[in-house]
């Protein structure tokens, strides 16, 4: 058995493979399936200081070997987070990771803040939400807002601070190196592309909100083509996402310098898909003869 | 913690086409079987898509480990699994959501049913009997499905067809109506399209009957952890809010939901 | 029979489907299985003033619902497409879009100007191209990039100007909007987006390029919602493109804002999926009673 | 123009496994068998993949309506298009690519195949019948196909393997040298692994024989639209360039590839 262990800015995980936020809700859903102790870590449901109710349905559309969701931030807020969800999770051998979002930037702050002195081992600040109409990704888009967001929230976090990357901007690893500036710990990418359906009986966009956000395999190209270019330019450990869905795509998200990787809607198809990528990836290290899979980091080489 | 959701590949050990693009599935499936409850649903996977398609559990069989679903072709997803041949394998997930809440079966039901939203009604039907009444509608008599079913549960059926081409012409809540006028059941489940829901929650509402009614939006996960398959619903605090069918519904209370 | 032609800027297309550049050749490849004429326009080759070789060969990899490209504007110089290309398309019953591209603003002024006295009904400006290191993209991610190409093509380009943008970009309306200022009577969009791959066995990017564009289904949903966004924000007609395998999503295209759609990849899986597009989209309309296709341009009503 | 070049869903006739992993298809589709010539490919869809697999075409029975392919599974497209069963259907398009160019059959040819490029070389070696030298080579006996099929085209069969398990011991250009050494065919025709490719004809060159050989690369259309294909060639003009795989080839004449 070789060493699935990785370590992200001081917070060990067992291994590799988290939960992506947003598809696994605060972490109890999916234990009547299997244990959440399967995931080197969870990113929590994004959350807000105040509660958010979220964008009317549909929610949901289904596209070529991906989906879009235009969620929005639905969340009980942190207050109820703090004394409802996170107590629940008490003694869960998994890394908890609390996903951060806000309007403002002193929105931010606050919950941060406040989730600093909570239980989570990290924080993921969360500036790409594609579906809300304040915040989210209007901060992720430029540097100067990802930087901007980044700095104040910096001041007041005593965790470690990993933050997630918006995929729709012109030169993603600019951002990235923007908030290592600031002093991110780590950087998690990519959020969803905003992407559209329309139902042609009714002429109207099948989400309610118009536009949403897409996962899925058939964004891992691009998230795969992100995360080189961000692990290129920075220093800080990167965490890839963005459409695994087989133990293969974690290797290649993790040859191309992801430090850790996260699943998300490959749950959707599959529920089992995560325990999958943790058996594959231990298969085929002991195939390989890699004792750690740290060795592979970064080892793709490019032509 | 033992698990109580189960996913896999199962047999298809009977399949009958009852209805125009209706499909009767019987899968064997143990595990699943063992935990399901009237009004509960299961998530297949159809070949090639990514979203699992949520088709509501039609009758329980745990002794033998089957479950039955009865499920329509709305798209290419549903077309794909209903190709699914018997002696075939389906990928099924279940069983998820809260089912019909079921009373003593002494007590006197009204289940109705609309279109799809028939199937769903049949489990809970059995569990009354000669204490249910059935209130079962259809397009047309060629849309009509399990009224044998629903008989030999042995439940009063009245049957509606929206051109009358089989029993009664006009809609359920018609029918519905008339029966609260007449006698005042325990309660009544219904399930079929929004606007029939929300007949059947008003006339409830009018006779003063409990009613619960089993809701539907498209889903994600299944679970209650991605969020989209959201309904709005009141809270015990009177406030307004998302609820989510695959975790918190498909059943709902009538009086919970905001239609 | 529903009324299928439209027209572009003064071009008349016999319907609304065009072979997508650099996925049709030169238009002589797929006549060995049904004539050009199925087509309402065809968008050749992309082409450079100068001969050029493209990319080393892996230029192709495989991707859930798609495929990525790194052909880098293989073609045979302008010269050589007038005096043997373009001849052997005389009489062929569509319209003929040259597809331009170069790696400096006056190597696409001196192929535009050159193509402006051929017998090309229209010229697409490339401005996309992710697969060159000079040129291509590189002006099409900027609102001044984009302009000073379109502003000094403009000037020599006497036919009809479609320039097509990349989808690589945080805001594609914005340069939309910044072609359109500068004479641009048309806009096609998308381009391909970056992505990767990467072999695991070997540790190396599929593509000898390492990245490349990725088309295909999979990006339908963020092509669909880009053509949306630009055709609220321009006056000129929108051409939509990426990953249009379907008539459905013919239809969706064209309900988005769309005056036509280009088909690309999808012939690779289906090499009649153009023929089905426009046999599909002549029955719907004439399902739904609709007498012209133009009808329907622009018609989804937002939420 | 008549359409010269087919794609459909045709019926698999046959279906055998001839080797790990190697399967053997007799394909019914007598568009494509009645324009198909020795050393053309067919492009084959994988469901649920983007791209097709080119195959080549190992023989070809223009009478019955038939092709005959044999394809190794070597990820998962090829593992998908291997499951179809005998009886099922293979979405095929083709005849595609310029095949072997065929001399007299009274000439003298030796046909070299490595591997999962025998297959391609049946059809030119039937061609020759008893003026054809067949150079098999394949890893191991366990991998062994086709001897049969070329002994009773009438050729001489020289089997190789890499480890002496079946044949001789040893690669295909040694086998081919001591050939040339003893006797001098018109010509040389090859399909195999890039470096048997590059020994072949480096050896046709020393003997001065004309030598032709398959090439292989990854695909996209398949007809010359997409130019993914690229193989480095040198042109009449002497300069390198990029020609394609699925219309410049995937024949090409040996002096003209840069391997």
């Amino acid at each position: 058995m070789a060493r699935l262990g990785v370590n992200l800015c001081g917070v060990d995980f067992k291994n590799p493979v988290i939960a992506a936020s947003g598809c696994f809700g605060f972490g109890q859903e999916y234990a009547k399936m299997y244990p959440v102790s399967v995931f080197g870590g969870i990113s929590l449901k994004g959350m807000t200081f105040e509660e958010r109710q979220g964008n009317p349905p549909p929610r949901i559309a289904e596209t070529p070997s991906g989906m879009l969701n235009s969620v929005g931030l639905q969340n009980p807020g942190v207050e109820a987070f703090l004394s409802h969800e996170l107590p629940a999770l008490k003694g869960a051998d998994t890394v908890l990771i609390a996903n951060a979002a806000g309007s403002t930037i002193e929105s931010y702050a606050v919950l941060v803040e406040r989730l600093s002195d909570s239980d989570v081992d990290m924080i993921e600040l969360n500036i790409s939400c594609p579906n809300v109409k304040q915040g989210g990704a209007a901060f992720g888009v430029t540097c100067e807002g990802a930087a901007s967001v980044v700095k104040a929230v910096r001041k007041v976090c005593k965790k470690p601070l990993m933050v997630k990357l918006s995929p729709n901007v012109t030169d993603i690893a600019a951002i990235a190196q923007a908030v290592e500036a600031e002093g991110a710990d780590a950087i998690s990418l990519i959020n969803t592309l905003l992407g559209m359906r329309i139902d042609i009986k009714t002429r109207r966009p099948i989400l309610k909100n118009n536009v949403g956000g897409l996962s899925g395999p058939a964004v891992f190209p691009v998230a795969l083509r992100m995360v080189w270019q961000v692990a290129n330019r920075v220093k800080v450990p990167v965490v890839g996402l963005g459409g695994i869905e087989k133990w293969q795509d974690a290797i290649e998200m993790m040859m191309a310098g992801a430090r850790a990787i996260q699943v998300g809607a490959a749950m959707f198809s599959d529920p089992y898909a995560p325990v999958k990528i943790v058996d594959g990836m231990n298969q085929w290290l002991d195939e390989q003869g890699i004792s750690d899979i740290n060795e592979i980091v970064g080892t793709v080489q490019p032509w | 913690m033992e698990p109580s959701v189960f996913q896999g590949s199962y047999p298809v050990v009977r399949k009958t086409a009852c209805a125009k693009q209706t499909f009767d599935f019987v899968i064997h499936c143990p595990d699943i079987a063992k935990m399901a409850q009237a009004g509960q649903f299961v998530h297949v996977k159809a070949v090639g898509f990514t979203l699992r398609r949520p088709i509501s559990i039609c009758q329980i069989n745990p002794e033998k480990g089957n479950i039955r679903i009865v499920m329509e072709v709305r798209g290419d997803g549903t077309a794909q699994i209903a190709q699914t041949p018997e002696g075939g394998m389906l990928d099924v997930m279940g069983p998820l959501g809260h089912g019909f809440q079921l009373l003593e079966p002494t007590e006197s039901a009204v289940v109705v049913g609309g279109g799809i939203g028939v199937p769903p009604m049949l489990e809970t039907a059995s569990h009354y009997g000669e204490n249910a009444t059935a209130i079962l509608g259809f397009r047309s008599a060629s849309a009509a499905i399990l009224e044998e079913d629903f008989q030999r549960a042995g439940c009063q059926v009245v049957l509606c067809t929206d051109d009358g081409t089989k029993g009664r012409k006009g809609f359920v809540t018609q029918a519905l109506k008339e029966h609260l006028e007449q006698s005042k059941p325990s309660i009544i489940y219904a399930c079929g399209p929004l606007p029939m829901l929300k007949g059947v929650a008003a006339l409830a509402k009018e006779y003063g009957v409990r009613c619960q009614v089993s809701m539907e939006e498209r889903m994600g996960c299944g679970v209650g952890a991605c969020l989209v398959c959201a309904c709005k619903t009141k809270r015990p605090d009177g406030q307004e809010g998302f609820s989510h069918v695959c975790k918190n519904g498909p059943v709902f209370e009538a009086e919970e939901v905001v239609f």
